[in-house]
């Protein structure tokens, strides 16, 4: 690998900021997103547009589950821990022997219980590393740190009522000795929060709620929105039909991002409960939004709502990849986060102004975003009323993107959005709140967007607010991204290929056929010898990959809540799996 | 010549008129109450009420599987007890899928209570204590006409709701066999 | 259910309208009766009688047919000015029935179901809107503009002692106003077939003066009364853990459920079941074991539960003022 | 009949015979047209003989058979519907009474609809037509014989099946218009509705095949000289009906198709989620359902045109007036049919459109009433039961009248609409504008159909029973109504304070009971106990029909009369009085043309076939066969299309003997 590039690479902190905490060595890959910023963005150059061709197979390690592989490899030091879906196994890999043999393994034996309450597929999307410690959250409801070297359980967190359909799916994020968890099961019902746990001993430091009175929702004297519609007291009981907020969801299961220099945590919340809006009139405050809370008190700074009183599903929990971009000629620090309604925004995280708003998907579920009010001005004509059908709602209920994780890359300074292509038909019905039973209250069928193809990989300029290039595939793209700063973009298919682009142009340098479809979060690290691995875990499921990981039947088009309708075709395409892939060049 | 035939016309009018009304009497009886309270079984978890409810199924049968009344109420209670939220229109979602021919604790209705009364530990809540033992029935006739067991005469038509799959009446029926929960759905055991 | 239920005692502008109407239609229509049975009666009077071995007379005398023509023709003439104005008065009563003022009406969102009213009483905040059953109070002197769906069989609004009937269709979206001008109770009944119970789905719109509407929406606005005695904390338990929260919701309590009437304040209610029987202790009691006794054939299922769990139950709802 | 000139045909043009006459077959030709005690008339009569056994009895196509079953199995039908109004009268009679469940009395009130309206009303107009048209244009068959012995196989065997479908406790429950949602596939449990999608396609069939044989009839093979101008007031009434009943019918045929598609192969024309609305149905249903009323209302307006001229020994004032307020009702019935969904949420102004069209109908039936008032006035009266019951039609079609003008405003409409009041006006417009004329024409052709006349006493007792039954029953429900009673309700609770009346109520019922009791005495007795004869015209009516004997000949006429005016009987005989040179040895007859009638071609008749009842079992097999099976709705077609296959294969034998009476002169 030259190295006059690889100097040039290291000279560039100026323009990206790649923020990542006590500067870890470039090798390591210590949590999901790669870094606080959430960029997925891998220093390590070795592998490039040139020399990817010739990338080959250098290990592979089975799992010995056969659901959806939501999660991130990590590696810190030669240690490699994956975790895998319900039963949440977590291995330890030793990376300095050949073929990594298993260092230990840690089962945490979470409630069969729990498989039946995971709305969209009994996934995990990762752990977290951090001061010897592994941090994991189990499917019912559980965060357990495990000494990192041993695999010994140091201390054990139990939080949420598995049998009112309560669950834990997300990737817990570590920062200043705290760990950052949320639930997941808006589909039930359940009421959204955030929760920041010491470290050390696993005790609960703050809990922020996502609906209910200010004190639960931690609003208090330093929260300033940007936006009027933001402010009020109690909004979050107000904006709502009496004790609806009580089952409103807004669950807190995506991605978090930190500001070390603001000392500002970033998350979406879930969308409101249930589907049929008709019967929670009002803007169903805090759901469907991004917080922005101080990372000690858990006060909020500012809340902005991407959807109010959302009628189709759009969680606004996508991550929130946090740059600094010129901006009128000045350069501003803001997050850049491609929700579910179809638009890229990017907000100034200071303040919370929305700065822009463009969609990168077909969208006539609205018409656009007012930047003025900062409201999301819906289409009169796919208003949700309860006993008619409303059809060719685009995007459909997983958004333009779901949770697939996108990846930055400040050397082309370009987003690469791994995203879904459909559009759906949905009636809604008449629902009610049963404890331990989904709260829905629609019947969904996906089909194809426009185009036909299902799936598609854009690379987005922020600053420009365009695609710079796009690949459609025939399947969603459900797996996370991840960019090199050997201008590649790694990313998996849901019919099992592991497929390398070239940054710049979108040119297909290499692919390979893994044994099972991927959903799983791509990541690059350098191993004890020195060179740059790439490694990827291979697992059909999640909710788009439902029916082959629960054998679904697609004679029955609402089957996975309307993906059935769209995937008839995967049980050819893909079989259930269960494996680590790991790349290298020869 | 006509006396015979009058003769053996008659008998056959007879005939038919008696299945008819037999088979008329079952499907289109509307009775408002559950049987009388012996006749059911109870919902504890106990090995014997296990067996006499798989016992009282088949005497089940009649009142419930090929009574149009008892299988549409149980598909109105389908979905005003969200059981669609789980299992959708029979294609499953985070609950297995009930319209296909394979059935990880067994496909007959006396299982079926059971699975509803006391759950199961995958995911199944129980509903034993929250819903009467009747509408139990009625909803295990209404689960086996979702796979096309009940008898398609009883079986609802389409509903008058949005299209999702074939009506219950029209699905040919699947024969079910019971398969090894690990190798179906790739749940450890 | 009782209460006024009379085409012919109207207490609101549109069923006065009617009213009017009907008396002249009544009255024309009782004129024309008589005219023609009397004409018919003085033919049958006057004409000889004959044996049916009479010969027939072919001809006519020219001056009888030239009468007996006029009359024909005046008949027709006069029948047919009678049915132009009766045309008229139609018209103009089903004028007078959508020009009444909506301003500052009360809005409800009502939705019919198979065999019982939901009544949802909207607000500009949705956190004041509140769900009742089968009995809408409304206050006198306002306008109350009602919101019409089905949601499963055709059902029809009709209170005839405040205006015509509405069908409600399921697909469709259709609306009424209506307005009390006098206190009092008005009984209405489903008048469009839809099942078994369309005999007993009564509904009932109590038109209070001002202050004490306001103080029926203000305790409706209130979540449910927490139980006092130990037997209606029992109660409270059961309703939440068994059968009645699959349908039932109480504001307050984990019963959440929209299938059924809500019944945070169901004791403030005079009847149960949509007008199938009184709302007592004693016959509450009875409707909550087996409602099927009273209105065979709806949707509420006999409890299997002991008697002192029933009684718990009785006592706890008819805590819910 | 025997001194008339005879009106000798010109011998028919050669046609080239293809087949050679059978030389072997030389049997004397015998012609028709020289009184009643000639050879020919005895070989008239074996020609036109129905066959004898059971073969014979199910392939008779005689339009007196036909037309005698369709009244006989009518009026069964009335009986059994009349019972199970009975039933709901008293479970209604007291408030909260148990008498009878929910589930059954909603079958009992769809059937007792079902029944009256579908199987009882309309056939039994149809069934008179049948008998009374031909005899009374001086033909001796019905055009199209054959399709109307099928269409009673199908009405016989739809009612059978019906009320076996009641008796195995799966009547139709959704009302005698089963409204969608409730009849549709969701909330249509079971297979009721299929049962009733079924007989509607039945009765619609016989309706339509009948009507069509009437119109043929009418307008083809009136007796020469009787031109439009001259034809009897009943014989319009049955040629606007039945041209009526061709346009009406097939709607409902065709919406009760499309709801058995909805429900067994999941079609989505009434299902508003996928794009179908209920209110298609009821338009559906409501644009044959005014009609419909109207296929019973002018039948029975045709009696009392018939009856009064007798009665008043004169001719009826303002003949052509009448005839075209008939034409005029016939047309405007069509478009008045959303008055019964003026409580939908349709837009306000179309409905005030059918406000308008409802008042105008009202006028032309108001024309009628005067003309026969006025006919009435200038005649001399016989006081005897028929025109008894038609005073007593008049009374009570009065009310039933104007409670329909008064239905028919939109505003009030929307007080009175589903409630007894339309129960009450419906009653009173059916028995007194149908059931009233209806036993009017019974007693006054019943001499004509058995030769014995109905004892008058008994006929007098009945009228006046049947007559204050029908006040007192239904004359109450008028104020029920206004005081909020809605329709099809199986029990009310007492604090509606609807007790009282309906206790009337029922008593009027069981008065009701009782005069249709003692017409059921005076029919047995008259039929099975009576010796006496009754002549061929005991009522000295004007008629053709009394020109000939009662019970008339099986060949009707033994020569085919001329007509020179509206009453032949009364006035004095034209030059022309009959045809003669009709075969006697096949079925022939003489077409007229339309207008004028004069002499066109000869006809030959069909002569008895099985056909048609096979055709009727077999589409017995396809409908049944349909509800229990979706490829029935396929396969079942076979069997009908086989059996009207081999109806329609050509006869060589039979068509041999035509042409050779083709040949003679």
């Amino acid at each position: 690998m030259p190295q006059a590039l690889a100097r040039a690479l290291r000279a560039l902190p100026a323009i990206a900021l790649a923020a990542a905490a006590q500067a870890a060595p470039d090798g390591d890959w210590p949590m999901a997103a790669h870094d606080y910023a959430s960029t997925r963005f891998s220093p390590l150059a070795d592998i490039t547009a040139a020399n990817a061709a010739t990338l080959k197979l250098a290990f592979t390690f089975s799992t010995g589950v056969v659901r959806g592989h939501e999660a991130a490899p990590l590696v810190v030091g030669n240690t490699m821990f994956i975790v895998t879906p319900y039963p949440n196994v977590v291995y330890a890999l030793d990376l300095s022997q050949p073929g990594a043999p298993l260092r230990w393994r840690f089962e945490p034996k979470p409630e069969a219980f729990a498989q039946g309450v995971a709305c969209c597929d009994v996934v995990n999307r990762g752990l977290a590393v951090d001061d010897g410690k592994v941090f994991l959250n189990t499917l019912d409801n559980q965060t357990i740190a495990i000494d990192a070297a041993n695999g010994k359980e140091l201390w054990r967190y139990r939080m949420g009522d598995i049998r009112a359909g309560e669950t834990r799916t997300m990737a817990p994020l570590v920062v200043k000795g705290r760990v950052l968890i949320g639930n997941s099961g808006g589909e039930y019902g359940v009421r959204g929060w955030l929760i920041a746990l010491d470290a050390q001993k696993g005790k609960e430091l703050w809990r922020a709620y996502s609906t209910g009175p200010d004190r639960e929702v931690l609003i208090g004297s330093d929260y300033k929105p940007f936006y009027a519609k933001e402010r009020g007291t109690d909004l979050g009981v107000k904006t709502w039909p009496a004790d609806a907020w009580k089952v409103g969801g807004g669950t807190v299961w995506g991605w978090i991002s930190y500001d070390p220099e603001l000392d500002l945590v970033y998350y979406g919340t879930a969308n409101p409960g249930p589907w049929n809006a008709e019967q929670r009139p009002g803007d169903n405050k805090f759901t469907s939004g991004l917080f922005a809370r101080d990372l000690a008190t858990g006060q909020a700074r500012w809340f902005y709502q991407l959807s109010p009183h959302d009628e189709f599903d759009y969680d606004a929990v996508n991550e929130n990849v946090l740059i600094d971009l010129q901006v009128a000629g000045k350069p501003r620090k803001v997050l850049v986060h491609p929700d579910r309604n179809g638009y890229v925004y990017v907000i100034d995280r200071a303040t919370g102004e929305v700065v822009s708003a463009t969609p990168f998907v077909q969208v006539n579920t609205s018409t656009g975003v007012d930047l003025a009010t900062g409201e999301l001005r819906y289409a009169p004509g796919k208003h949700q009323r309860t006993g008619t059908v409303v059809r060719d709602i685009c995007p459909a209920a997983p958004g333009g993107k779901d949770w697939q994780p996108s990846a930055y890359s400040p050397r082309t300074q370009l987003l690469y959005l791994p995203h879904q292509n459909l559009c759906q038909d949905q009636e809604a019905m008449q629902t009610g709140y049963i404890a331990g039973t989904p709260y829905v209250g629609a019947i969904v069928k996906m089909k194809p967007g426009p185009g036909g193809h299902r799936g598609r990989v854009t690379a987005w300029d922020p600053a420009a607010a365009k695609a710079r290039w796009t690949i459609d595939e025939d399947l969603p793209v459900w797996s996370g991204a991840l960019a090199t700063a050997g201008d590649l973009v790694f990313y998996g298919t849901m019919d099992g290929w592991f497929k390398a682009v070239d940054a710049k142009s979108g040119r297909l340098v290499w692919q390979f056929k893994t044994g099972s479809g991927i959903v799983g979060q791509p990541i690059a690290y350098r191993g004890p010898d020195g060179k740059q691995y790439i490694a990827v875990l291979s697992g059909v499921g999640g909710w788009a990959g439902a029916v082959v990981a629960g054998d679904l039947d697609t004679r029955d088009g609402s089957a996975a809540a309307g993906f059935a309708n769209v995937m008839g075709d995967l049980k050819q395409r893909t079989t259930k799996g269960g494996m680590l892939y790991v790349f290298a060049l020869p | 010549m006509s006396s015979r035939f009058l003769d053996r016309a008659l008998v056959l009018a007879v005939a038919s008129v008696g299945a008819l009304t037999s088979s008329g009497c079952e499907r289109e009886s509307r009775d408002f109450l559950p049987p009388k309270p012996g006749a059911e079984v109870g919902h504890a978890a106990s090995a014997a009420a296990s067996a006499a409810a798989i016992a009282n199924a088949a005497a089940m049968v009649g009142r419930y599987e090929h009574n149009a009344h008892a299988v549409s109420a149980g598909k109105r209670l389908w979905t005003w007890y969200n059981c669609s939220g789980c299992h959708a229109n029979g294609g499953g979602g985070s609950g297995p899928a009930l319209m296909d021919d394979v059935w990880i604790y067994g496909g007959d209705a006396g299982t079926i209570y059971l699975t509803i009364a006391n759950g199961r530990p995958n995911g199944m809540p129980a509903f034993g204590s929250r819903i009467p033992k009747d509408q139990i029935w009625q909803l295990a006739a209404y689960v086996r006409s979702l796979a096309g067991l009940a008898s398609a005469d009883a079986a609802p038509n389409r509903d008058d709701a949005f299209l999702t799959r074939t009506p219950e009446s029209a699905s040919d029926p699947q024969k079910p066999e019971t398969v090894k929960p690990s190798v179906a759905t790739g749940r450890p055991q | 259910m009782n209460g006024v239920h009379d085409v012919l005692s109207p207490a609101g502008p549109q069923a006065e309208a009617l009213y009017q109407l009907w008396n002249v239609m009544f009255v024309a229509c009782t004129v024309v009766f008589v005219l023609t049975i009397v004409a018919l009666a003085i033919a049958v009077w006057r004409a000889p009688r004959a044996s049916e071995r009479a010969k027939p007379d072919l001809d006519l005398h020219p001056r009888k047919v030239a009468t007996l023509r006029r009359s024909v023709v005046w008949g027709i003439a006069g029948s047919s000015v009678l049915l132009l104005g009766l045309l008229l008065a139609s018209f103009v009563a089903d004028r007078a029935l959508s020009a009444l003022p909506l301003a500052n009406a009360v809005r409800i969102d009502l939705v019919g179901h198979q065999f019982w009213w939901e009544a949802r009483y909207e607000s500009h905040s949705p956190e004041l809107t509140f769900s009742t059953a089968n009995e809408l109070h409304v206050p006198v002197g306002r306008p109350v503009l009602v919101r019409l769906r089905a949601d499963d069989v055709i059902h029809s609004f009709w209170v005839p002692s405040l205006s015509g009937k509405k069908d409600l269709i399921p697909g469709r979206e259709s609306t009424i106003a209506l307005r009390a001008d006098r206190a009092g109770t008005y009984r209405g009944q489903c008048a469009e077939f839809c099942g078994y119970q369309h005999a007993q789905m009564a509904l009932v719109v109590v038109a209070d003066p001002p202050a004490d509407y306001e103080r029926w929406q203000a305790l409706q606005r209130e979540p449910a009364r927490a139980p006092e005695t130990a037997q209606e904390r029992r109660g409270l338990e059961l309703v939440e853990q068994t059968s009645c929260a699959m349908c039932h919701a109480i504001h307050g309590t984990r019963a959440r459920a929209r299938r059924a009437p809500d019944l945070t304040h169901v004791a403030s209610r005079g009847w149960l079941g949509a007008g199938a029987v009184e709302n007592t202790p004693a016959l509450r009691a009875e409707w909550i074991a087996n409602a099927q006794k009273f209105k065979p054939g709806i949707n509420m299922p006999p409890l299997d539960a002991a008697p002192d769990d029933l009684a718990a139950m009785a006592a706890y709802l008819g805590s819910l003022r | 009949m025997d001194d008339a000139r005879a009106l000798p045909l010109r011998p028919r043009p050669r046609r080239r015979a293809r087949a050679k006459a059978q030389a072997s077959d030389r049997r004397e030709l015998l012609r028709d047209g020289d009184g009643a005690g000639s050879r020919a008339a005895a070989e008239l009569e074996r020609t036109w003989q129905d066959k004898p056994g059971l073969r014979g009895f199910l392939s008779a196509n005689g339009h007196k058979t036909i037309g005698l079953r369709f009244v006989v199995t009518a009026f069964v039908f009335a009986g059994l519907a009349g019972i199970m109004g009975g039933l709901m009268r008293h479970q209604l009679a007291t408030a909260n009474s148990h008498l009878v469940g929910p589930d059954f009395y909603n079958q009992l009130f769809s059937m007792h609809g079902t029944a009256m309206m579908f199987l009882f009303a309309v056939p039994v107009m149809q069934g008179f037509a049948l008998y009374v048209v031909p005899l009374m244009i001086g033909t001796r068959n019905t055009a199209f014989p054959r399709m109307s012995a099928c269409a009673y196989w199908l009405y016989l065997l739809g009612g059978l099946l019906l009320f076996g479908a009641f008796a195995t406790n799966t009547g139709p429950d959704a009302g005698w218009f089963a409204y969608v949602p409730l009849a549709g596939p969701q909330y249509g449990i079971g297979k009721r509705a299929d049962f009733w999608n079924m007989l509607v396609t039945y009765s619609e069939a016989m309706g339509l095949m009948v009507a069509v044989d009437i119109t043929t009839t009418i307008l083809k093979l009136r007796a020469p000289g009787m031109t439009l101008r001259q034809m009897p007031l009943f014989v319009w009434a049955s040629l606007v009906t039945s041209v009526m009943i061709i346009f009406a019918m097939p709607l409902v045929m065709l919406g009760a198709n499309l709801v058995q598609f909805d429900r067994m192969l999941g079609t989505h024309f009434f299902n508003p989620a996928e794009g179908g609305d209920p209110l298609l149905w009821q338009h559906l249903f409501w644009f044959f359902g005014h009609p419909e009323v109207y296929f019973i209302f002018i039948p029975a307006l045709g009696f009392v045109s018939a009856i009064i001229p007798t009665f008043a020994r004169r001719p009826m004032f303002g003949h052509d007036a009448i005839v075209l307020s008939l034409i005029t009702t016939g047309f405007l019935s069509f478009g008045l049919w959303v008055h019964h969904m003026f409580a939908t949420n349709l837009p306000e102004l179309g409905k005030s459109f059918f406000t308008a069209m409802s008042f105008m109908i009202a006028i032309p039936t108001a024309l009628q009433i005067f003309c026969w008032i006025a006919t009435i006035a200038a005649g001399r009266l016989v006081m005897r039961t028929p025109f008894l019951f038609v005073l007593g039609f008049f009374f009570i079609l009065m009310i039933g009248g104007l409670t329909g003008v008064m239905l028919g405003s939109v505003p009030l409409d929307l007080q009175v609409h589903d409630t007894y009041f339309v129960v009450a006006h419906l009653h009173y417009v059916l028995i007194g504008g149908a059931v009233f004329p209806l036993f009017a024409a019974l007693y006054y052709w019943f001499p004509k159909v058995t030769g014995k006349m109905l004892s008058e006493r008994l006929g007098r007792w009945h009228f006046w029973l049947f007559f204050i039954g029908v006040n007192l029953t239904f004359f109450p429900m008028h104020i029920l109504g206004l005081h909020g009673m809605p329709r099809r309700i199986y029990t009310y609770g007492a604090e509606t304070g609807w007790e009282a009346l309906s206790l009337v109520s029922a008593a009027g019922q069981v008065i009701n009971d009782l005069g249709t009791l003692l017409f059921a005495i005076n029919l047995v007795r008259t039929v099975f106990f009576k010796s006496e004869r009754a002549s061929a015209d005991p009522w000295g009516a004007g008629t053709l029909e009394w020109s000939v004997a009662s019970p008339p000949p099986k060949c009707n006429f033994f020569a085919l009369p001329v007509v020179s005016s509206r009453e032949p009987l009364w006035s004095p005989p034209a030059e022309v009085t009959h045809v003669q040179g009709l075969s006697a040895q096949i079925r022939e007859g003489l077409t007229t043309t339309v207008i004028d009638a004069l002499p066109d071609t000869r006809y030959a008749y069909p002569a008895p076939e099985i056909w048609p009842f096979v055709a009727a079992l077999s589409v017995t097999i396809w409908l049944v066969w349909s509800i229990w099976s979706v490829p029935g709705f396929a396969w079942g077609l076979i069997p009908p299309a086989l059996a009207f296959l081999l109806w329609y294969w050509p006869n060589k034998k039979e068509a041999i003997e035509e042409l050779k009476w083709e040949g003679e002169p």
